[in-house]
């Protein structure tokens, strides 16, 4: 199977130049290369133009209630943890209203991989602001300009208990099917936040970070072992110096005295989760090894009584 | 002289520390055990702990033993046991005149009077000789005294005082003091225990030696059926049902749950039963265990969850996921006292209107009642049954009154409990093509080739793709009403509880009323009355039959724990002459005071 | 030929890309200015931008114009203005048989048909013929042609179709062709502004030149009544409703909402607005927006809240504590198609129910309906002035269809708009104490000496503390419930909308129906039936006369979207003869169905 | 006034013993020590035992849903900024059903002190485990011992964005006393975790951090700009070296080489949030200046327009 057989009969309804598109089409190109069994995934969602993805792939999916996404995927996953379920959210839905169960869902590290898109405005219900919407941010419920502080997803996860958190996009391909092919691959519930163009709302908001020019000044990818190297000639550098993140220019010093990443470092991870400015990071940010939510309820599960049992537990008295 | 009886009504009431609900779960266990029927009624303080001594913080466990069945606690009780002043005085009124008071006098010094509000000049048990017989006994010293020889501080050894007047009266009762003995070392170890059996016979020996046969108050007792019995809470009655639906579905049941008096029960029981095929899971909100255990249906599990009040409101927006979705789903709600946070501990059955009717567009489903515990178990069956057999969320309602009251329970036998026949998860059934019953395959993720995408967008029939289509959708609405209305092949005959099928009074009850409700109407109609008692178990959609039922008589009254709710729908289908009998102050109704008002109605009516 | 007439009903459909809303936006306003009377109906695609020239991207937009007062947007349309075939497809039903279709050729191209679905020899126009009257222009190439000078792209260009055909509509219904672009001036600025203007002059002058007489089709015009006119949608009435509410309630209003279509709008309105007074807030949720609405009503500004559907079913428990802390609130439910997700930008009737009885334990509080664009300022007023001068939540009932549907509206003057008082908030009365009317004070923090606690447990008579007492919580059920019955103090007389207040046939309608329900009953009754149309408000309490007005009828029959909610509540009330109409697929009715409808029943219960 | 002043003629109502008085008293002394206006004051509260503590404080109070506090207070904010809020919280209360307003109060900066207190149990409902009840507790819903992994709220709440995070404990009345002023004079959210002791249901869970004896190997209190030192005999101080916090003896090292506490550093901040194990840190972890939610949304309002002015915008016409 190639990605496009897992593509269900219905009509894509995004917005034309929408950057949806792109990650429906890495994401089915990523059950293709897992060769994933389309009868063994479910795909789930919340509400959102993000959240419409389950009916357009060929497995099977629930479109789920606004927020609610990952209580339904804990269920699932409870009910039957051998399935390979798929959580796909937005902004809105994930932050907003289902701020809680986000958190819950990572801290209980049940084994989920979590799409958010995030397009910094709410799609479907036409452009409002989000919760990831910059200060400042024009849209219809905020015509002159957003004054709530954002949200960081990234440093949200980590703070939850996330052990895997990562960041992609939705114009690189080729990084967006290696992540998700990693937070696949994880034991746990794995967030990946994906930079996503709306383009009728909030159009080019990213530019600076997915833009092919603009990219290398702007966004560094990640990699674990490997110095924190950007710039169009790979000319610049990080290093971590205490608190703080600095820019280093890697003329004059080699790039191994900068910042090494470590995807095992919750401190490394969390300073990179603050890079909110104009220079971001891409990849993982975060992994840790924890149990997983689901095998442990059914491990503390494995001593169970029969109704027999059950009936004839506690004081009893027989009449014959 | 001969007290034997055939019922007595007894009134357990002192400090919430005073290990009054024990007390009382033992004496009603061995009334069971010698076969009289039992029924009870508990009231707890809502504080974890109120000030001790204080009239807020009493417990008061009230239980009615019977040689012949009976449906109700009692009213007015024959005998009184008073741990302390404030126990006393909070239900002194309902206490017959010419009963017995059997008083702990130590909870009744000047510190206890005062902890009570009382002056320190008054003397509550002299006042009460006046109207009943008084036995007062210093519990706590002769406790203290037979604990002589045993290690344990004076506080812990105050603890086994209610185990001194379980050893009174179980002499009392003329019940089976070897049995209780037995009973009591397979409960408590150590010194505890050993304090606890000493304290027993203390009380025991007290009672037989002292010659109290005037007190005395023995209930003949009847042969009950063959079988095993337990006494048993309606939560507990519920977290059996919910063990057997996992056994006769054959599929796992998710019991997704939050914490909220007074439904946490069901999953305290279960996470201590671990019964097989059950997930207990602890969610983090109850919009959470809603949509888990929807998750969990979709997955091809029984999502099962359960709340009160406040919980219940929160679940609205997850059972109108459930009508679109058309997955089986069983919400339980353990109805309190509302409005709001509302009065937490207290029984009411204000919820039915909620149930009915309270999500956004038409999203009907089926509601049932359990009336009483022993039903329970049995009434989980159904819900589960016609859940997934019609595949429909399924609201089935308890209240505070059931969740606590105890009863003998006879266990039944597993190979009576009803099938549940999951409908077919073919996956060359398309996702929503409707059976006969208007019923949908029920394919679940696992299954080849069955791959399918539902949502709570209106879906198109048959495919379950999403449809904007305004055909689709009335076909829709009306497929799911039509669904749900065939769940009535579920229900057995209309059955009566007392009385003829056609008469000039009819009654008309659910839910938790039932034992007042019984015990009234068949006093007035053993007293040659034309009454029949008819209570409802399903309360949407209601019984084929009941319309037709309520015209064969002259006139109906519907009883209920709210300000008339049941009433106004079966107004709204019938033009036949109907009353309301209601209250809602939290307080379930009593025998008496249904039997006073249906009688002045039936004469009224006649 | 004279062709001008009394009415005319005007469809417009073609891609949601096409500039629809605005076309019709626009001719209405210009038909309103000259002293037309106006009704539209809206109808978007679901998707934000669904693909374009497909029948599921198709917008709509149907309005009609009178010379006299009108109530609904109109059956079938005299006129038809098809941008694409995908348009002309999903609608054509609705076009009369002798009708004039105006095709934008261009959009019926071969890449048009196969968008649409069509087979490439299939002529759709060529068949309308046989039925209709058309005017086919390639309005594409017009248009790029008078943009010829005009330094757009091909893409911008095309973007000013609607443009074209503005000017054609223009003078084929005799409007004012300068005030138009003086209009258009106003909004369009720059090159965009240019171009529309050209394109606009383009389309006037093809028509004027072409001598289009014969499909001229002009709207006989009244004076209306003096004033300043604007046209308003239902949101905007609402968002009017609440700035006018700060202004005369003197204290601030917190409108907190969560987007939700069709609700969102509301707050858009009141962002873009910014009436002194009121504070927009948008929360995280629906449950964060009821919440910190009562925060602010405890704090002594109204809070006010929207949404619809999901996000009403959320809002449940917020609810019970408003009833449980006896503050003002007032909820709007801009009511879609459901149950769950639904429908989201269809119209339906069908939370009513949930209105009612959506909470758990005994809640009650007073219901509204709002019956038309123009009344939905004066509406959220009273629903304000009813929440506060009874210290309770209200619940105002609005619709998709109400909310974007858009009518002249007379601005009110200021002068005469209601008072709104707020009760006692003086210190000296204890905070749940109750006036005569059974309202208690609101006493809001800040207040030196007026300090108390509230909470969502039963609270005791007058102090507000805590109480479980079974006596008080009865009392506080029945006090509430008796202040909300109270509020009929506020309702006018009973009022009718056509008909006289006795005779055989009284047909009942609440909310968006009425527009279609007065058409089709005022038909009737001019046809000398005997039929009188009543339209409710106040949907709780009901009107106190209703059920007397009711036995003034032969057969009462009650006209509603969806499956029979309001029908119910009256035939648990009243013995009399009732029926039902009802439909439950996201469209409004027609008046010409409603008619048919009537007329049969009509002579059925003559 | 002095602190009983404070309370309100309702019995209080906790079981004896309960950590819930402390706290109660506490909170009453800084209102009196504020010289605190009670007419001039709310207290909001959620459900939970700790959650009635509004009733037992004579000020306005409002003991509203199960976890709505932070949107109750929220909305008694904006509709008049000059009062002074506070939120009364418990764990299952703010980190179970209530989490996700409790992120957006933070994010926000809503001038709020929020006063959680942490028993690890829900006691109200008589003892289920709550999201911060550590691995393995025992429970009514957990007999067999809890394997959700707790949530922690010191990260969450950094993760949130919060401009202000402190932990203390019931039973250091006077360090509880000064953690409860400086949140109050905090421009903005203000968290304050408070270790408290449900002696029913949950006893001693705290005891190596709040028993006389124990605690000085167990606590470390945090002053701004002093060493992070602790032991019965200020023996012992702690290290950051890079992402790892290490003890470190003081006999043969001076204070001053220890981890100098910064509440201005969001990394340090957080690598004290991380530490759960038995060594833990009290007092103000980090706090933030940035603008109060409230008072922008009030500055954005003043260019409003008058009813007048609203009914005119747009386009009207006349007739005469
Ligand atoms: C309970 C509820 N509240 C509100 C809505 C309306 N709603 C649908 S999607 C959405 C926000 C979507 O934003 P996001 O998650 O960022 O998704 P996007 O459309 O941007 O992909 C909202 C508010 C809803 N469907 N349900
Ligand atoms: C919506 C809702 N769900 C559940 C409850 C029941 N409930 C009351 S308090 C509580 C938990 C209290 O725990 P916590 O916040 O830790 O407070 P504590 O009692 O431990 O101080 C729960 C689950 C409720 N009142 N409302
Ligand atoms: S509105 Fe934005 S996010 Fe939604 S489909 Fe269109 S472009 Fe994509
Ligand atoms: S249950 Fe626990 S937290 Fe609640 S009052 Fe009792 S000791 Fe305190
Ligand atoms: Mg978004
Ligand atoms: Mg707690």
């Amino acid at each position: 199977m190639n990605g496009k057989d897992f593509l269900s009969d219905q009509e894509v309804r995004w917005c034309p130049g929408c950057g949806d598109y792109s990650v429906l089409k890495q994401f089915t190109e990523v059950l293709a290369s897992l060769e994933a069994d389309p009868a063994n995934t479910v795909v789930v969602s919340g509400i959102g133009c993000s959240s419409r993805l389950p009916y357009y792939v060929n497995t099977y999916g629930i479109h789920s209630l606004h927020g609610r996404a990952p209580s339904v995927a804990t269920g699932i996953k409870l009910a039957n943890p051998s399935l390979d379920v798929w959580i796909i959210t937005g902004d809105g839905d994930a932050l907003s209203i289902g701020g809680n169960h986000l958190l819950h869902v990572l801290r209980r590290n049940v084994q989920v991989p979590i799409l958010l898109f995030n397009n910094e405005i709410y799609g479907l219900t036409k452009g409002q602001y989000s919760p990831t919407s910059r200060a400042g941010a024009l849209s219809k419920s905020t015509p002159l300009g957003s004054i709530d502080y954002p949200l960081n997803p990234q440093t949200l996860a980590l703070g939850a208990g996330a052990t895997f958190v990562a960041r992609s996009m939705d114009r690189n391909p080729t990084h967006l099917r290696q992540i998700l092919m990693l937070a696949k691959s994880h034991e746990g519930s794995a967030l990946v936040e994906i930079y996503q163009n709306c383009n009728v709302f909030n159009d080019g908001v990213f530019e600076a970070f997915t833009d092919k020019k603009m990219q290398s000044d702007h966004a560094i990818f990640l990699t674990h072992g490997e110095p924190l190297v950007f710039g169009s000639h790979r000319d610049k550098g990080l290093v971590l110096s205490g608190s703080q993140v600095q820019v280093v220019s890697l003329t004059d010093r080699s790039a191994s005295e900068c910042w090494i990443h470590d995807e095992r470092d919750p401190m490394k991870a969390y300073a990179l989760a603050r890079m909110t400015g104009d220079l971001r990071p891409f990849g993982v940010f975060y992994r840790e090894d924890r149990s997983v939510f689901e095998k442990q309820v059914h491990r503390a599960l494995s001593e169970t009584r029969s109704l027999e049992e059950v009936l004839a537990m506690g004081r009893t008295w027989k009449v014959d | 002289m001969d007290n034997t009886r055939q019922h007595l009504v007894v009134l357990l009431a002192g400090d919430s520390g005073d290990g009054i609900q024990l007390l009382g779960t033992q004496l009603i266990r061995a009334a069971a055990q010698s076969g009289q029927d039992v029924r009870t009624l508990s009231d707890f303080p809502a504080e974890i702990r109120a000030p001790q001594g204080t009239v807020s913080g009493v417990s008061g466990f009230q239980f009615q033993m019977a040689a012949e069945a009976i449906f109700d606690p009692g009213d007015a009780a024959d005998v009184f046991v008073a741990f302390n002043v404030a126990g006393w005085i909070k239900h002194k009124h309902k206490l017959k005149a010419g009963g017995l008071l059997i008083a702990s006098s130590d909870g009744f010094d000047a510190r206890s009077l005062a902890l009570a509000g009382l002056a320190p000049d008054e003397d509550p048990l002299e006042e009460a000789r006046a109207d009943v017989q008084v036995l007062d006994i210093d519990v706590k010293k002769l406790t203290s005294e037979a604990l002589k020889s045993i290690d344990l501080s004076g506080k812990e050894k105050a603890r086994a005082k209610n185990m001194t007047l379980l050893g009174m009266l179980t002499w009392l009762y003329g019940q089976d003091a070897e049995a209780m003995e037995v009973d009591l070392q397979r409960q408590f170890k150590g010194t505890v225990g050993e304090a606890n059996r000493a304290a027993f016979r203390a009380g025991f020996h007290l009672a037989e030696t002292a010659e109290w046969s005037a007190y005395r108050r023995e209930v003949a007792s009847k042969k009950a059926a063959p079988g095993t019995y337990k006494t048993l809470s309606g939560s507990q009655g519920i977290a059996l049902g919910i063990a057997a639906t996992a056994r006769q579905l054959g599929r796992q049941v998710l019991y997704a749950g939050y914490p909220i008096t007074p439904a946490s029960d069901i999953l305290h029981e279960l996470a201590r039963l671990r019964p097989e095929g059950v997930v207990p899971f602890q969610a983090e909100d109850e919009i959470a265990s809603i949509t888990a255990a929807l998750g969990a249906s979709f997955a091809g599990n029984l999502g099962i969850t359960a709340s009160s009040g406040p919980g219940i409101s929160l679940k609205g927006e997850g059972l109108g996921l459930a009508v679109m979705l058309e997955l089986p789903l069983v919400v339980i709600n353990v109805q309190r006292g509302g409005p709001s946070t509302g009065l937490p501990t207290k029984m009411e059955q204000s919820d039915l209107f909620q149930a009915l009717y309270g999500r956004h567009g038409e999203a009907p489903m089926p509601v049932m009642a359990i009336k009483r515990t022993g039903e329970a178990m049995e009434d989980v069956l159904l819900a589960a049954k016609m859940a997934v057999e019609a595949m429909t969320p399924v609201i089935l309602l308890s209240d505070a009154y059931i969740a606590n009251s105890a009863e003998p329970f006879r266990l039944p036998s597993i190979d009576t409990l009803p099938t549940i026949d999951a409908p077919s998860g073919a996956a060359d059934r398309a996702p929503y093509a409707r059976d006969a019953q208007g019923v949908r395959p029920w394919i679940t993720p696992g299954t080849a080739a069955g791959m399918h995408r539902i949502g709570g967008l209106e879906s198109e029939a048959d495919t379950g793709h999403v449809s904007y289509d305004a055909k689709n959708h009335q076909n829709m609405v009306d497929a799911r009403a039509d669904k749900v209305n065939q769940v009535t092949r579920f229900y057995g005959p209309l059955s009566v509880e007392v009385g003829e099928h056609t008469g000039k009074l009819l009654v008309i009850g659910w839910g938790s009323t039932f034992g007042a409700l019984r015990t009234a109407v068949e006093k007035l109609h053993k007293e040659g009355k034309s009454i029949t008692h008819l209570h409802l178990k399903h309360l949407f959609p209601l019984h084929p039959d009941v319309y037709e039922f309520i015209k064969g008589f002259g006139h109906t009254v519907v009883v209920e724990m709210n300000q008339g709710q049941l009433v106004q729908v079966l107004r709204s289908q019938t033009q036949a002459p109907m009353s309301f009998i209601g209250q809602t102050s939290g307080q379930p109704f009593g025998a008496d005071f249904l039997y006073a008002q249906l009688n002045t109605l039936s004469t009224q009516k006649a």
